[in-house]
């Protein structure tokens, strides 16, 4: 068994979780997949940056300019390290997941892919996983391969060695997905494609949160997050490379920083990780990821992981219990704290609505992985995500809400 | 949304008014919110004082989206299309009697935005 | 005369102007060019959406999503409001300054410049206006005519001229130097490349947090600017575009948000403003960045410029007061609060160095305006700036560090 | 800091000692730090021993790049290239006897970075 934790306790480090919705009923947040909440150490490390040592970074030599610059470089340290990278040269800050990929989709991929070149996408892609390379393959002329979702929402991996076979140039591929919760076996995955001379993009949006990830054990070439996902702020995320993919890239965006040189009409671009950071950075906001960072450290991310399938497969028990609910995915062992599902004569946008008047907050929609809801002939699901400040009294508050939603439309 | 949906959204969503195609018809026009997947479609017959003297619509939805097709039809019966001009988005809300929040407010207003543009063309629907 | 406000009382709305430097002297801030402080109301704005509404927006149903993305559609609407856009539609938030630009020059510029094609651009130019323009060009192959400083410090505008009468495809310039503080005549230049059937770029990063910009009186077609210098976060930045422009343009990134509707292997795009925003935005700093809007419009930007005004004149007068120290640019009532000097036989850095001992807070270095420094055969100049917080004793603070600055190199 | 610059950093800043060129010279290298325009090249000669028998540097710059180059120079004489590969950062720290933040960092290390680059290749230069 595993060292649990109180998920109770942990809520309390959360001020949105202490909040109360519709006047009087206590918030029950079931929406991580969507984004974290924030734990207040975070909220404190954003506020003190911005009421102490705001500066520019990296040109400035006043006091501040130098605490800044510690403070953004040293959270780049520790984010290094939480997914175990061998340097935090590899650590290139983005807006987001969707940036990150977008980098490598323009940078590496215009520098590498031709006409004719086939990548792998798959079914349960989020679409910030497909849209880049869709742009990217109307752009150049790329060959699109898709490795369908079986009927126990897993990817098809026969397909996938079908689609190895062409020599594909790169393979694009969620560690978890954001609808089904279903786990990918990447490390296997990552060893077929560089088998077969591909480089491996992974989009870890929702793993890194969540678990741990260690991108050298699993053997990939990129590896996007962001901070909102796993208790930071908005406005910050994450793109890791291995470093001769990195250095070898082109930039991606011009503008300050990114740069060695400028003259009127040319430049020299800059080392890494900076010649992929241009303008100012979300300064306070890296810092305040590296924070989210030490705070996930301090909880344990074998521990979230354990929590997190506890509540997952508890999650499911209870689920399936309801008469007319359909959960999609694979079965509890094999999936993150996610769980979509419909509800016969009742659409997720009213199941959503409903919940809401107990203060219970899920999703409804296509989660932007529309291509996957089409697969299951579905234009939406209601989706109730979990996470380390989740507890059994939460699911049982969600059941006990369903059970209502079906008495209204019964 | 103290009373959760109000008994007459439920009722227009479980039994909806006017609900089918009409063929022919002398407008015929449907979209979507691709976000949720609401789906309208309204089909209008007018007379020679261009009078709506029939309406059906079909789709599928949210109870909020359904429930408001089908109270806008109730509603257009025998209105002239230089009424049905006038329909505001407050027109909707009242006949729904609930408030919503943005995402929600696109399910309500698909209908009108359907019955608009099939009416007078894009240009009439200022959506905001 | 104007109605003064006092800058010693808007300096106590400013957490981090009551600091202490080297543990017992007053911070100076002359840094805000580079970034500005933030006020508490900003801070609390941050803090309050991070510890209430905080959820994903556009897609949830649940209260806390309906919270956040009323505010950050609200802060959108401000943010048009406080530079005059005809529609909120036409507020693209994206992370910087420097990211508004190169979506110009990527979406844009490959959409309707082809090999050959000139732009214009000038030698006083950040480099976020200069490289996006020199990556494009290389790309795609076009001419680039440089519109050069003059000995005053302001663009030479028959230069401008003969550069039109080729038929530039567009016009790419700074509308405030952060170096030399240089006004250009946005208006007339905007005026005069309509004429020549140029589209004209304005880098308003110096500008909207110091002085009223009206967009549309300006006549120009895009403008760009920063949160973080205008007392707002740093994660979020803008571009505004005319309507027509930006609906005829391709998105720039790809993810979720930016579409209608994704395919396995194609992508409806979605409407303004919402095709330019790939993934989650910062919505946070989006939303602080709408209480900054608040907290200028409070002052009065009539005010804050009339004070940046007074500020600079007065020490334009102390600086050219030292012997041995040259401040570059035009006179006081060509610029804004910005001033930019090299002191004989010391090196900037140590300039800035010795200063920060006393607390005083100046930039050193290129400014990212190496073509600009080339032009005054420099490596790099001190950079003092001043905004809403900084009094005449501020200024003052700096002589008397700078003549210590002359004695300890004496 | 507290002490401004130390005296002994200004004096190397302005009376610079090993200053200029070596013609010919056995190992030349340059370099600079585009960030603040600081520049350092440095010319040595070299005995049959691998040792240093002459040194010079020249360049321009702020004082703490300017004065650990001077600095620099004073310490190496008589030094062997074996030796030479031993310096880091701490010895460079202690000729100037201040403390300093990441971007003069850079400044103070331009000379060790050239000497070391200049004599082995970059592969013997980690930075950071
Ligand atoms: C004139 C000018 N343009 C562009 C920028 C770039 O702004 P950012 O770094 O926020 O993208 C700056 C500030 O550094 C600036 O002063
Ligand atoms: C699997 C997955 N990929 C990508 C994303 C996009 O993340 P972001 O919106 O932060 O770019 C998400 C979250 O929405 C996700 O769940």
């Amino acid at each position: 068994m595993t060292i649990r934790f109180d998920a109770n306790e942990i809520k309390r480090d959360f001020p949105a979780l202490q909040r109360m919705v519709n006047e009087d009923v206590p918030l029950v947040y079931l929406d991580t997949t969507a984004t974290s909440q924030k734990p207040k150490k975070v909220l404190e490390c954003l506020s003190y940056y911005y009421s102490n040592s705001n500066a520019n970074v990296h040109r400035g030599i006043h006091t501040l300019a130098e605490e800044a610059t510690a403070g953004y470089e040293s959270a780049r340290t520790k984010i290094g390290e939480f997914i175990s990278a061998p340097s935090a040269k590899e650590i290139i800050y983005t807006r987001n997941t969707t940036e990150a990929i977008n980098l490598v989709a323009n940078s590496w991929g215009r520098a590498n892919l031709r006409s004719g070149d086939r990548i792998v996408l798959t079914e349960m892609e989020h679409h910030s996983n497909l849209v880049p390379w869709q742009m990217l393959a109307a752009s150049i002329g790329l060959e699109i391969d898709i490795i369908p979702v079986d009927d126990n929402g897993c990817l098809d991996l026969e397909v996938y060695e079908k689609h190895l076979d062409k020599n594909p140039k790169a393979v694009c591929v969620t560690h978890m997905s954001n609808v089904l919760g279903t786990l990918n076996p990447i490390k296997e995955m990552a060893t077929q494609a560089h088998e077969h001379g591909a480089v491996i993009v992974v989009d870890a949006a929702q793993s890194v949160p969540h678990m741990p990830v260690d991108v050298q054990d699993l053997g990939v070439d990129f590896v996007a997050f962001s901070a909102h996902k796993m208790c930071g702020p908005t406005g910050v995320g994450v793109l890791w490379g291995r470093y001769e993919l990195l250095d070898g890239m082109p930039p991606f965006l011009g503008g300050g920083d990114m740069i060695k040189r400028v003259y009127l009409r040319d430049f020299d671009t800059n080392e890494l990780p900076y010649k992929f950071e241009a303008g100012t950075p979300a300064i306070g906001e890296a810092i305040a990821m590296g924070a989210a960072v030490d705070y996930l450290k301090g909880v344990g991310m074998e521990n979230v992981w354990e929590h997190e399938q506890d509540i997952v497969s508890y999650a499911m028990e209870r689920l399936e219990e309801i008469p007319g609910l359909t959960v999609y995915g694979p079965e509890a062992e094999k999936r993150g704290g996610v769980t979509a599902f419909t509800l016969d004569g009742v659409h997720p946008h009213d199941i959503s609505q409903i919940l809401d008047v107990d203060g219970i907050a899920v999703r409804a929609g296509h989660h932007c992985a529309m291509p996957l809801h089409e697969r299951y002939s579905l234009v939406a699901t209601a989706r109730a995500s979990f996470y380390l400040y989740n507890s059994y009294d939460d699911v049982d508050k969600l059941i006990k809400g369903l059970y209502k939603v079906k008495q209204v439309f019964g | 949304m103290e009373d959760m949906y109000r008994e007459v959204i439920l009722d227009h969503y479980k039994n909806p008014r006017f609900n089918g195609e009409l063929d022919p018809a002398d407008i015929t026009y449907q979209d979507d919110n691709p976000l949720c997947g609401d789906m309208i479609r309204i089909d209008l017959r007018i007379d020679d004082n261009n009078r709506v003297i029939e309406c059906a619509f079909s789709g599928q939805g949210c109870a909020i989206s359904q429930a408001s097709a089908s109270m806008l039809m109730e509603d257009i019966q025998g209105k002239s299309l230089e009424e049905i001009k006038d329909y505001t988005r407050e027109d909707i809300l009242d006949m729904l009697g609930i408030e919503l929040g943005p995402v929600r407010l696109k399910c309500a207003m698909l209908s009108l935005k359907v019955l608009k543009v099939g009416a007078y063309g894009v240009q009439e629907w200022i959506e905001d």
